[in-house]
């Protein structure tokens, strides 16, 4: 029995330290203000303090910690992705978090599971084959598979589904894991907060001042706050922040859905995506088997439910896992998905000087968590962008420079 | 061809020279082979062996009995729909296992430009049979088939809903 | 499920439509920025927004002015309003 | 004790029909109409389940399907829920997540470790050293879960329906009943729905002994059985509310999809725990559960009971047990029993002991309830020095109430504390959405009733569109119907707020002192509310603790997202029966008769290529290494069309007729290349692009006359280019009519040196070089069938793509293959199509491109006249990409008899170290005896005369030899003239 919860049970009171501070009246200036309290604002003032010892830090955030996106998603951590730019990006994240837990001294639950993504075609599985070669290429374990090796890792699976689009095979990525999210966002929360940072709840950002092409404060539902760097974290609000500042971006807001089962004991231990029947599925540590499917296929900015969603995802779920048919739905939300023309994020300076942008964000924004805080951070600090976002800037829309992720359509999860 | 029989429930096939016609000349070529020509948009109307939808501005749909005579005109087209006709007592029934459509409200004579079983149909509620019409493309003519025969089985089960008027 | 209560066809669930996205008007003389703001940039904020939606089973095509935020269909656009004219 | 009462009034029983089970291991019998949780009490079993993190002995607590205390599997089905699911015969049930047996659970010490198990202990261990959590994880993840899944289960699906109304109501109790009623009167079209399989709610199993209660209860339950505008449908749970009042209702045969114009939520409320320490042992329940064990199913609950009560129910509860022959020990008042009604001056008459300002301080026993503790209780906390001992072994809870307004809340409702009632209200409802009854505070049969008829009127007014201001606040009660502070402290702690997930007063505390002190923050570091039954028991005591801890009101603590489904819902009912359209083409049954292996394009099914058993040898070409059966069928078909003939069914590809003045204008605007100068009988290559210049589709486009063209579109891209079409005639102002003919007529490519020799005698069009030159457009007739001929060049071989109506293709296609028989005519499949067109270098939109690929990279830069055509879709992108081209597509040939590891597609080119492009397509070609493939070439390497190097599967870098295309006829003579002119 770990020692930790030996000494907690013996101590007669409950005197564990506060992961957050109380409620405070606002300072009238800070150095940094960032947008959005979500896992990437709380990593960034995390970073901001730890590796460049900016501490005069306010995280504003509208509702209450992780309770955007950041509580929202499919909580998987990946890094096969098609681009050079973008596989280097997530790798560096990926190892990020696996020294989370040790860095908060917070278990994230970060469990490396294996992540298959089914081709159900030749095209598909061409574009497998052009994500592992580029993945095997930057040092990374990714590997075209055959059906016999799905067979074997995943047994449960009907590889014929029911007669329709039968799997050829898969892109495997054996470092593909998952992380209790919130506890990412609490860490990075806690981190920042014991290192003088402060953390604004419901506080809602309402206008961002400016001076010239150069920000001054940004105004709240809480009052003024005079600062010179604001960075916008906000993922599926990014549009509404943005249009503050007459800042015009490519961003559309898609509501992506997701739900779980009731809990059952734990038997998948991997995770499996199937781009084609857009389905993805894995179990909790809770035993729940957290499910989604791709974006709504219109933009809305609200977290409502569809039932049509439900009826997609279990429709094609059981194609693949038929025994799955015996389980009940328990409960089901939505994200808001910020996405862009090439599937890749927006991050760094933006023709305001001193305000920045973390957004873009689409079905990919939690594997960016630690990658993206650590970024920013150094960006704030050095007012250039880091050398891995330098292909997500802003601008690369009017060069025509876009990032190849759309190339092969492959919006995974 | 029989589809199926079920309690009286009955899909045909049945065969119709169905043609489609755009453009300004359309009005004139129906009115010369003598066929109707429904004034309002998306409606239908029966007449001399033959039923005509208004589907576009000036885009007609005419679908012949053997023996009417065919329009003819620049812009006129042969279609081949595969067509079902479904009819006797519990059809709104087994429809609402298809269509999100209130068939309730389908009076004789209506036209319905709909999706069934997630393929786009045509769907037109015949005056005197009273029985419903069913159009897609004849691509899907085996899927349709296979669909509308699967649903009885489960009318069966739900065939008695439990109390209540039914 | 969202109802759509369209002109000529009645109340039909979004289901039945493809969603077209914003509509644009594409500016004729442009710069090379310009011309890229207008290709990439959306309007992206919660708001009344004008988009295209086609339904499939009439083949219609339609302009709703529709408030993201609400999900809800303010007013039916008549093409006409959306027509622009291109280079001969 | 429990056991079966004598036949009751109410009963939902057959007792004609026994039927038995089996429930661990041992013998049970129940009749038709008890759940299993009933059958079991009714023979003694008051031991149900074992709580999910303590394994704690537990029983019934709510039988109202809002706790999980009794959660059965069986070997079909995990999660089977006892309290609500119908008994049936030949059942064989065990309990979920136990170690060893119900009876002896090992993990039960659990339990006694508590105290090391502080709330959200998970994540402040176990994670170093880091090399150890993947053990202690296996451990955990092991005690997770309830129910086991069989991965062997077969698929279980259920149909869905539509339904259709203009008034859903929901709940079929007084007020729900009342409401469909007056509704009904006005003509509105009414379904009233309820979860349980017979009507009328708490108006049975709450009022049963109300003299007064029973003609209304007759009245309103035939009025609406026999109501012909009202469909009654019990049994039938209101899954959620989504947009527009669509309600999806799951009866026991699958789910009807409602559709509403409106919605009275008569839901009523759910019965909230006291907190005190061992509160969950079996035995400890709420007083309706113990009021639905008597009526509806003839259990008599126990044989000594105490009530522990806040309001006039309690009393009411009291005296139903007396009448079921418990002998009731105590009334607990937690408050003063003046205002508690007539039942209150009853149970004082009955001589039966009332403890008022008194509370249950502890609840004693191993295995079920053997005895409580009372002490004085001064409406915050108890006086342990003055409390005393009652023998029982039941104990009702009867302290309060939570709205059942999950559905109110996902439509949007807003609900404020009322501090009369100490409940809370709807305070703010969205249009079309209504409340009514004990939902909305109406607590007396009178007020049930008026709330029902208000709410019934008010949605009829509204369906009207008469405007009508509510007066939601008409019918409520004046006094509390539940206590403000049910929660009982006690230092040993064991006092559950959240039975589900056993979570204790203290968890909640604590997790606020750490900070995690809003009521979303607090839910998910404690998990209060994120079991099974999402918080129906637990959410409002965690809200009262959260707002006592941090000195906020109920209203400013708010509550968690109500979020669909109110009860967990069987994926089988949700995913319907399987719809999979498969579109066919005319020849589909001569393929599969023909030895055709299909393949899925979109919805269509195409032939990949042709394997009749009839085959025997295959001429091995040389320099293709052994070949598997499937390769050497796709070089036989190739072969086919280079020497002979070949027949392919093309009636996939989307065949458009654009007619009009503006005909010309529309395809000019819509496609680089100008279209409106193609001569008459011509065609023109079509390659479209979006208005960031990335190409989405190509095709032909076939001049027919002045005023009409016949376009072609790729199968997968075919709906979206009609749209796309469709859309500019609209966007543009043009005068054009579209018509898609992509079902009704079929087509076929007839391919090879011998094409015209076949064709000449079956057409009247005269197919000589110069009527019918290459890219030639013909009509005419072909075996008496109207056609059109094309001459494209997509194979690379004198060709005729015929387009004919559906229904005569089958005909045609059997005559080409008959009279075709001398000339050695094969069918082919869309692989060998792959192998021909790459023999002429021809891409194939998504293959060769991506979703970011642009003209000047798929090497077409002729298909974009920036200079000579005023405007086109996306041609200002294409202005500027042209001089920022990265990368372009570029033929590659492997050395003749090649034998090493084969490149494949998508492998990477390397050049110095770096990522250079890739393979996007690459085969064998018989013609050239060697293989042959497209690369995407980064620039710099595409304009060097440096050999490329692609990385193949071993890692081994293989050099490849670039080269023009075509690689095969390169002037495309053969296209052009008979075999016999080209020697």
């Amino acid at each position: 029995m770990p020692w930790r919860l030996l000494k907690y049970g013996l101590k007669s009171s409950h005197n564990e330290p506060r992961f957050f501070p109380e409620a405070k009246p606002l300072k009238p200036h800070y150095d940094v203000v960032i947008i959005g309290g979500g896992g990437h604002g709380m990593a960034c003032a995390y970073y901001l303090a730890k590796e460049h010892g900016i501490t005069n830090v306010a995280v504003l955030e509208q509702g209450y910690i992780g309770g955007g996106n950041t509580g929202r998603n499919t909580t998987i951590v990946r890094s096969n992705y098609l681009t050079p730019e973008g596989v280097k990006f997530y790798d560096t994240s990926l190892k990020l978090f696996e020294d989370l837990s040790d860095d908060f001294d917070l278990n994230i639950f970060y469990s490396t599971r294996g992540h298959f993504t089914l081709a159900h075609t030749d095209s598909a599985l061409r574009t497998m084959r052009w994500r592992a070669e580029v993945n095997k290429h930057h040092g990374i374990e990714s590997e075209v598979v055959d059906r016999d090796f799905i067979a074997k890792e995943v047994p449960y699976m009907d590889l014929d589904c029911a007669g329709t689009h039968p799997v050829m095979g898969a892109l495997y990525h054996a470092p593909g894991a998952v992380a209790r999210h919130d506890a990412v966002a609490w860490g990075y929360a806690r981190g920042a907060y014991n290192r003088g940072v402060e953390i604004h709840q419901k506080t809602r950002v309402t206008a961002i001042r400016t001076q010239g092409d150069k920000v001054t404060g940004v105004e709240t539902d809480r009052g003024f706050v005079s600062c010179n760097k604001v960075v916008s974290m906000v993922a599926g609000s990014t549009p509404r922040i943005t249009s503050m500042l007459g800042l015009e971006t490519p961003i559309e807001i898609f509501p992506l859905q997701a739900c779980v089962s009731e809990p059952v004991k734990p038997f998948m231990d991997t995770i499996v995506v199937s781009g084609s029947l857009h389905v993805y599925v894995s179990q909790s540590s809770r035993g729940e088997m957290v499910m989604g499917a791709s974006m709504d296929p219109s933009v809305l900015h609200s977290t409502r439910s569809s039932f049509n969603f439900v009826e997609g995802l279990t429709d094609q779920m059981i194609d693949l896992f038929p025994f799955m048919s015996r389980m009940k739905v328990m409960r089901q939300w939505a994200g808001m998905s910020d996405i862009t023309p090439d599937f890749a994020p927006i991050m760094g300076k933006t023709p305001i000087d001193g305000f920045y942008l973390d957004a873009g964000w689409g079905t990919w924004g939690f594997k960016a968590t630690p990658v993206s805080g650590k970024t920013l951070a150094w960006t704030l600090a050095n007012d250039r962008n880091h050398e891995l976002i330098e292909p997500f800037r802003l601008s690369r829309f009017t060069d025509f420079e876009l990032v190849g992720e759309k190339g092969a359509a492959s919006v995974g999860h | 061809m029989i589809a199926f029989q079920f309690y009286g429930l009955q899909l045909n096939e049945v065969e119709r020279a169905c043609y489609l016609l755009t453009g300004p000349e359309s009005r004139d070529a129906l009115t010369h082979a003598d066929l109707p020509v429904p004034e309002q948009l998306l409606t239908a109307e029966e007449g001399s062996g033959a039923l005509v939808a208004r589907t576009g501005r000036d885009e007609y749909m005419a679908m012949l009995k053997a023996g009417a005579s065919a329009p003819q005109s620049e812009w006129c087209f042969r279609r081949y729909d595969s067509l079902f006709e479904l009819k006797g007592e519990g059809w709104i029934e087994l429809m609402a296992h298809l269509c999100q459509y209130d068939f309730r409200q389908l009076k004789p004579g209506d036209w319905l430009m709909t999706s069934v079983a997630g393929v786009s149909c045509w769907l037109y509620h015949e005056i005197e049979s009273g029985s419903l019409l069913i159009g897609a493309d004849p691509g899907y003519r085996h899927y349709l088939i296979e669909t509308f025969s699967a649903v009885p089985g489960d009318l069966s089960a739900t065939r008695n809903p439990t109390g209540g008027a039914s | 499920m969202k109802v759509f209560d369209c002109p000529v066809i009645g109340p039909r669930p979004i289901s039945e439509f493809d969603y077209g996205g914003e509509v644009r008007r594409p500016p004729m003389e442009a710069d090379a920025p310009s011309w890229a703001a207008y290709v990439f940039n959306r309007q992206g904020a919660p708001g009344l927004l004008r988009e295209w939606w086609y339904h499939r089973p009439t083949g219609r095509w339609y302009v709703m002015e529709r408030d993201t935020l609400k999900d809800e269909v303010v007013r039916f656009i008549d093409l006409e309003e959306v027509r622009y004219d291109i280079p001969a | 004790m429990t056991s079966r009462l004598d036949p009751q009034p109410l009963e939902w029983l057959d007792r004609s029909e026994t039927l038995s089970f089996e429930f661990e291991g041992k013998a049970f019998t129940g009749f038709a109409g008890d759940s299993i949780s009933s059958a079991l009490l009714a023979s003694g079993q008051t031991l149900l389940g074992r709580s999910f993190k303590y394994h704690r002995p537990r029983g019934v607590v709510t039988l109202a399907n809002h706790d999980v205390n009794a959660l059965f599997q069986s070997s079909e089905e995990p999660n089977i829920r006892g309290d609500i699911t119908p008994l049936t015969a030949g059942m064989s049930l065990t309990a979920c997540n136990v170690n060893g047996s119900l009876e002896k659970d090992r993990d039960q010490i659990i339990g006694t470790l508590s105290r090391f198990l502080p709330v959200g202990f998970y994540y402040k261990t176990f994670h170093n050293p880091k090399k150890l959590f993947p053990m202690w994880e296996r451990v955990i993840r092991e005690k997770a879960g309830l129910g086991t899944i069989d991965t062997r289960w077969s698929v279980r699906r259920q149909a869905k329906t539509y339904g259709f109304c203009d008034l859903l109501v929901i709940g079929a109790g007084a007020s729900g009943m009342q409401a469909a009623l007056s509704a009904a009167e006005q003509g509105l079209d009414v379904v009233l729905v309820d979860e349980n399989p017979q009507i009328g709610g708490s108006l049975d199993y709450q009022l049963v002994n109300e003299a007064n209660a029973a003609p209304i209860r007759e009245r309103l339950k035939a009025a609406v059985q026999n109501h012909a505008n009202i469909r009654v449908l019990p049994a039938h749970l209101a899954c959620g509310w989504y947009t527009d009042h669509y309600v999806p209702l799951l009866g026991p045969n699958g789910i009807i999809k409602m559709r509403a114009r409106a919605v009275i939520s008569a839901t009523g409320v759910m019965e909230q725990p006291a907190v005190f320490r061992n509160n969950d042992l079996p035995g400890v329940m709420m007083a309706s559960a113990a009021q639905r064990l008597i009526v509806r199913y003839a259990v008599k609950p126990g044989q000594r009971g105490v009530v522990l009560t806040a309001n006039s129910e309690g009393y009411r509860a009291a005296l139903d047990m007396v009448k079921a022959g418990v002998d009731v020990a105590a009334v607990i008042d937690m408050g003063s029993a003046n205002s508690r009604g007539v039942w209150a001056d009853e149970i004082r008459q009955q001589g039966i002991r009332v403890l008022e300002q008194h509370a249950v301080y502890e609840a004693k026993g191993k295995k079920r309830l053997t005895q409580i503790v009372a002490a004085p209780f001064d409406g915050h906390t108890c006086e342990p020095s003055k409390a005393f001992e009652i023998d029982a072994d039941l104990l009702l809870m009867s302290v309060g109430w939570a709205p059942a307004a999950q559905l109110l809340y996902q439509a949007g409702g807003r609900l404020a504390y009322d501090s009369t009632l100490e409940q809370l209200l709807p305070q703010e409802l969205p249009e079309g959405i209504f409340a009514c009854g004990r939902l909305n505070g109406a607590f007396t049969l009178e007020q049930r009733l008026a709330d029902g008829e208000r709410a019934g009127a008010e949605a009829a007014v509204f369906l009207k569109d008469e405007a009508l201001p509510a007066e939601l606040a008409a019918c409520r009660d004046r006094e509390a119907h539940s206590h403000p502070w049910p929660i009982v402290d006690h230092p040993g702690g064991k006092n559950f707020i959240d039975f589900d997930e056993d979570l204790q007063l203290k968890d909640l505390v604590n997790a606020a002192k750490e900070g995690f002190d809003n009521i979303e923050l607090m839910k998910r570091f404690s998990t209060v509310g994120m079991g099974p039954s999402q918080g129906k028991h637990a959410n409002m005591n965690g809200i009262r603790v959260l707002a006592a801890v941090t000195g906020r009101s109920i209203d400013q603590t708010g509550s968690t997202t109500a979020r669909p489904m109110f009860h967990p819902v069987p994926v089988q009912a949700l995913a319907g029966r399987r719809f999979r359209p498969e579109r066919l083409t005319a020849m589909h049954q001569w393929h599969l008769d023909n030895g055709a292996r299909m393949m899925e394009a979109g919805a269509w099914l195409r032939p990949e290529y042709y394997l009749p058993t009839s085959e025997t040898g295959v001429s091995d070409a040389a320099g293709a290494g052994n070949l598997s059966i499937r390769e050497q069928a796709i070089l036989r078909e190739v072969q086919a069309v280079r020497t002979g003939l070949g027949l392919i069914d093309v009636s996939t590809l989307g065949k458009i007729e654009v007619m009009g003045p503006d005909a010309g204008k529309l395809l000019d605007g819509s496609y680089t290349m100008r279209m409106s100068n193609i001569k008459q009988d011509m065609t023109r290559y079509a390659l479209m692009v979006d208005e960031s210049g990335v190409i989405v589709d190509d095709g032909i486009a076939a001049r027919v006359a002045e005023d009409r063209f016949y376009v072609s579109a790729t199968t997968s891209h075919a709906d979206a280019t009609f749209r796309t079409l469709s859309r500019h005639i609209v966007e543009w102002g043009l005068d054009v009519r579209l018509v898609n003919r992509t079902g009704s007529l079929a087509a076929m490519n007839l391919a090879g040196p011998h094409a015209r020799k076949l064709l000449a005698p079956l057409t009247d069009i005269d197919l000589s070089e110069e009527n019918f030159p290459y890219l030639g457009f013909k009509e005419g007739n072909l075996c008496d069938v109207p056609v059109r001929l094309i001459r494209v060049g997509f194979v690379g071989e004198l060709g005729y793509e015929i387009h004919l109506p559906v229904a005569s293709a089958q005909r045609v296609w059997n005559t080409l293959m008959e009279q075709g028989a001398e000339y050695g005519i094969r069918p082919f499949g869309v692989e060998a199509q792959r192998v021909l067109r790459l023999e002429k270098g021809h891409i194939i939109v998504g293959q060769d491109t991506d979703g970011l690929t642009n003209p000047f990279e798929a090497n077409m830069p002729w298909a974009v006249p920036l200079k000579s055509k005023p405007w086109f879709t996306g041609k200002p992108s294409l202005a500027l990409l042209k001089a920022r081209c990265q990368r372009t597509l570029r033929g590659f040939m492997l050395p003749k008899g090649y034998s090493g590891e084969l490149p494949k597609e998508c492998h990477l080119l390397i050049d110095s170290g770096d990522i250079a492009g890739r393979i996007t397509s690459i085969a064998y070609s018989p013609s050239l005896g060697r293989y042959i493939g497209l690369a995407m070439v980064d620039q710099p390497l595409a304009d060097s005369d440096r050999l490329y190097q692609v990385r193949v599967d071993s890692g081994a870098l293989i050099p490849l030899e670039p080269c023009a295309t075509p690689f095969y006829d390169a002037e495309g003579k053969r296209q052009t003239v008979d075999l016999t002119e080209v020697a």
